[in-house]
């Protein structure tokens, strides 16, 4: 038995094996078909400050090897969450985080803040790379001003792990990183799902109610691993690693890539136990390769 | 109701007409969960190239004597036809029970019509017999466009009267089922539809102009089929809600359909 | 049999049908399993000024419903292209247009320069994408002023048609596009490959020599079907779609997305003659449609 | 040579250990493609989610007077697995002939010797038999990890003398075919060979030092296997080749191999 404990900042994770957010729910949908207690963290739904419908039906399209969704942050509110929807689930035995979406850095800040007394969510993420909504989201992500401006924002307020969750729809994601790293986070994560779009040839209608939408799973991973490479080369601080993770392989090549945990998304909805898989196979390669820990292959391509 | 991810054995593999197949699946446990009818499953596709995501089938019926998941699957696409042509003795993943299924009537004088067109008819099977076993008195109405896209027409009629109407009138009424004759003749309390939504559209317009209560089950699109991802939502008097949790079957009432 | 044909600029295609450069080689490779003379149109391997060895083998890794690759430009450089291929090609009945790259704008104006004389070959792609060179390729197409500078170069020398071929590694390929048509390019053609990497985790060492690569096939469609909306949306000339193309109704999307004409690069090898069968759905497509022309359906999405 | 891309159906799969399989296929049009010893085929891989591209794979053999096609294929993946998993029946489709074969030698008189390990064994059985047609002597050397690992020893039989190596021991002489005794009782003018590098460069090695003729055949990663794509090349004397157009088969003169 490897030692497959991880650290993002403060943050403390039995394993590097984290399930994304906006696909794993708030975790008890998954309740009934994985051990949750596993984990190495929960990121739950993005939230919002006050209550979202979301995007109109169709929200989904299966592409090659992945999917497009246009989901648009659709929650119940931050004040939801915490009278709600905490109370639920802050008992499992894992990081729960919250992942938070605004449409100004005030937003952002606002809803950190309500958070932050929050004993059992020991950390946000702060998506500044959702694609399915028009203002916040990913207008943030694709400059490093807007980036700066949102990170800066939520540090006043919150003195928790702060994680920002990049946008892969960029010329040069490390120098966005960096501008997270300069204004105070402790970790990156990336990446975000992929602008994409598809159209039904027969009816000739754009298969998502929003024309256009993220795309997620096995496709994006080799351009999601060049993505964590390149920010694990240009950063101080932990990369959190996602895109296209299926199985235990795909976790530890972003491992080698220079992540210090991942997060796994889509593949949830394909295999709903994956993660326990995942986590026994990162314990098995360690041994297999004779090392003691995760840390020996964080960064470690050759 | 708990959900499991289960491996299964193709015990049977049927083809009714050409597009259709009638696959019975024993779990490699041996142990059948419990299941509601109208409750469906996602099934891990093997063998298609260009299938990523699991594919929603309807419970079409379980049979706890034998141990066995019935599954009606109509050969809509790749991954459709994948599961059409899966061998008896491979295995496959699937991850059931999910979503609520049809209500039964709470007074067991009321008289019940399943209704139901093409592969829709899928789920009512279970529900009828659910209703046999608890004494409604049951009657099923099938539409098809032709007599070969009737299916499993014998084991419906082990749960009830069976109606039935085609498109180009080769068995039954000629016709959609909003015009067959029963509906005139007969008075029923509840009706309970799944089938292409312009069918069930018809119907639920039927049900409410006349007062009849009306569930219909809906194939919204979907990616995890457990209420986490927010895609397969429908529009509904509560607001956007997610069909593969809060349904697939619905009372008409909760819709906000233009009928 | 409807009308399939479609102009680019000056340049008149029979069928919106060509094949993608460096995935079809000079066209021979494929004369015993495709009819050549039915392709609207065959772009042949990149060339540059000089000859060049390309980059070390492994070059080439396949990912989920796509591979990456690192070929790194190998070929003989312009004047053998025109000594010892153009010879051999010139005859085949469609037009050959050459993809040209280079290490700075005057390069790629030398290689054009010498092309114009050639009466076979009625246009060039100006491939300012390549993510697979260090020097040239991707480096101009990542800005606005890159691009401008190389097509203002070409367009001082070579007045048949010009392709401007777009890199997908940027934040807004729509402005790019738009220095480009600023700068006299009589159409664009887009998606190049995405920068990709993939990491065998056994070795723990990169697929390809060069770390990074490009990733093509059709995990890639729906980022490029989205950008060529985007593009076509932008900018007043032809946009040729291109970007994991795998059957006619892929074609069919990109058409309706805005594309004037459609590349097939990857699905070459999958198929090697998928091109003829994408020419037929195209036609059976528009008759089964009740339509004339490919015109009718070009930026057709409802 | 001109090249096809054909349908060929599935008349035959023998599992040979547990790891390989044997396929011979016939071309659904009857008509079998002049081919040449050591080239390869391209062959579409249906039914594995993973793969993407087609799979490179050796001619076994070409039965002309049975119309088939051989594979000798190993389970080193997915989408060698699902070849392995082929059902008689099933058509799938193979680019063919690709690439250059081994060259049989000008002067009868010689004796040849083939040589390879594991599945790499594969092109060497037909080349067995083009050159004893041809009238030539012909000697093979198989090596394996262990007696399952050595394939087809009876077909082998048939074009020439057999020796055996294997690292375990189980058949013939143990270690590695480059210490089998036959190579110091015996003189080969010609050898080819294929299998993993690590052999070939140690038979080439031997080749070198022993100033005989030499061919091996390389398995360079391919996507497109027409000398298009420039995915596959080896560096060699005259720059980077493809191997599947330009090989696979080269003598060993033109690689750029440290031996
Ligand atoms: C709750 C529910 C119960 C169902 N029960 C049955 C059943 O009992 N028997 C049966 O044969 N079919 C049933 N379906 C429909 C079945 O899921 C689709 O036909 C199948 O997903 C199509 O997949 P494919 O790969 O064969 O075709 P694709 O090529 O993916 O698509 C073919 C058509 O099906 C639609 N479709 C694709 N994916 C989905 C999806 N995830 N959900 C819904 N529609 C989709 C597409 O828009 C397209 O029109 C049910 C669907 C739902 C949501
Ligand atoms: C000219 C040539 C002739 C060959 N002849 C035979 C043969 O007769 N019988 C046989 O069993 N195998 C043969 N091979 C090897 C065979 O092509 C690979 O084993 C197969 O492509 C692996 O695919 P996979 O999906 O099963 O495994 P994957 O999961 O794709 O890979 C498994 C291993 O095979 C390697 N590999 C993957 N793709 C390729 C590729 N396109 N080319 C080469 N290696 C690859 C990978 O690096 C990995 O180490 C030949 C290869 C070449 C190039
Ligand atoms: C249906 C769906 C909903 C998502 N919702 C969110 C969200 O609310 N906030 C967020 O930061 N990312 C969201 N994502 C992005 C994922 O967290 C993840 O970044 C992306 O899917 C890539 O990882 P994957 O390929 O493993 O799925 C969503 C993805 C999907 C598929
Ligand atoms: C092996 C390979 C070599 C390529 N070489 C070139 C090239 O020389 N010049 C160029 O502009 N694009 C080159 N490309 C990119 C393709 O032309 C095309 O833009 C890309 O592959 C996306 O299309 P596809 O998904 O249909 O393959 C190459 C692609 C591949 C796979
Ligand atoms: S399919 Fe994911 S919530 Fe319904
Ligand atoms: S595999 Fe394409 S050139 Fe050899």
């Amino acid at each position: 038995m490897a030692d497959l404990r991880v650290n993002i900042g403060a943050l403390k994770l039995k394993n590097p094996v984290m399930t994304a957010s906006g696909t794993f729910g708030y975790g008890e949908e998954f309740a009934d078909l994985v051990n949750l207690d596993r984990l190495g963290g929960i990121l739950v739904k993005g939230t919002t400050l006050n209550a979202r419908e979301g995007n109109p039906y169709p929200r989904m399209v299966e592409t090659p090897s992945g999917m497009l969704n246009a989901v648009g942050l659709q929650n119940h509110g931050v004040d939801y969450f915490i009278s709600e929807i905490y109370p639920r689930i802050k008992d499992i035995d894992t990081n729960i985080i919250v992942n938070v979406s605004g449409a100004s850095p005030d937003d952002y800040a606002e809803v950190c803040r309500r958070l932050l007394p929050l004993e059992h969510i020991p950390a946000v993420e702060i998506n500044i790379s959702c694609p399915n909504v028009k203002q916040g989201g990913m207008a943030f992500g694709v400059t490093c001003e807007g980036a700066a401006s949102v990170v800066k924002a939520v540090r006043k307020v919150y003195d928790k792990t702060m994680i920002v969750k990049l946008s892969p729809n960029v010329t040069d994601i490390a120098a966005i990183a960096r501008a997270a790293e300069d204004e105070g986070a402790d970790a990156v994560s990336l990446t975000n799902t992929f602008l994409g779009m598809a159209i039904n040839t027969e009816t000739r209608r754009p298969y998502l109610s929003t024309i256009t939408g993220g795309l997620s799973g096995a496709c994006i991973r080799p351009i999601a691993v060049r993505m964590v490479w390149q920010v694990a080369n240009a950063v101080k601080i932990p990369v959190i690693g996602l895109g296209g993770i299926m199985n235990g392989r795909d976790a530890v090549e972003f491992l080698l890539a220079g992540a210090t945990a991942v997060q796994v998304g889509t593949a949830n909805f394909i295999d709903p136990s994956v993660t326990e898989k995942i986590i026994d196979y990162i314990d098995d390669y360690l041994n297999r390769h004779n090392l003691n820990s995760v840390a020996d292959i964080v960064g470690g391509m050759l | 109701m708990k959900k499991f991810a289960k491996d299964f054995i193709v015990k049977d593999n049927v083809t009714l007409s050409s597009a259709y197949a009638l696959l019975r699946l024993a779990p490699v446990d041996g142990i059948l969960p419990e299941m509601q009818a109208g409750q469906f499953v996602q099934v891990e596709v093997k063998g298609s190239k260009t299938t990523y995501l699991r594919r929603p089938i309807s419970v079409n019926f379980a049979d706890y004597d034998d141990g066995l998941l019935w599954l009606l699957v109509r050969n809509a696409g790749d991954g459709t036809h994948a599961m059409i042509e899966m061998q008896v003795g491979e295995v496959v993943n699937i991850v059931l029970p999910l979503g609520h299924g049809f209500t039964s009537p709470s007074d067991k004088s009321e008289s019940v019509l399943l209704t139901g067109g093409g592969v829709g008819v899928a789920p009512l099977l279970f529900f009828g017999k659910t209703l046999k076993d608890a004494d409604f008195n049951v009657s099923f109405l099938l539409g098809a466009k032709s007599e070969k896209d009737l299916l499993e027409l014998d084991e419906f009629r082990k749960y009830g009267e069976v109606f039935i109407t085609t498109e180009d009138g080769s068995l039954g009424e000629r016709g959609f089922v909003t015009m067959h004759s029963v509906l005139k003749q007969r008075h029923f309390s509840k009706i309970a539809c799944c089938g292409p939504t312009p069918m069930m559209k018809a119907v639920a317009k039927y049900a409410k102009a006349n007062d009849i209560d009306c569930e219909v089950s809906l194939e919204n699109v979907m990616a995890c089929g457990l209420g986490a991802c927010l895609c397969c939502v429908e529009d509904t008097v509560d607001g956007n809600l997610c069909v593969c949790k809060e349904g697939p079957v619905f009372n008409i009432k909760r819709l906000k359909w233009q009928i």
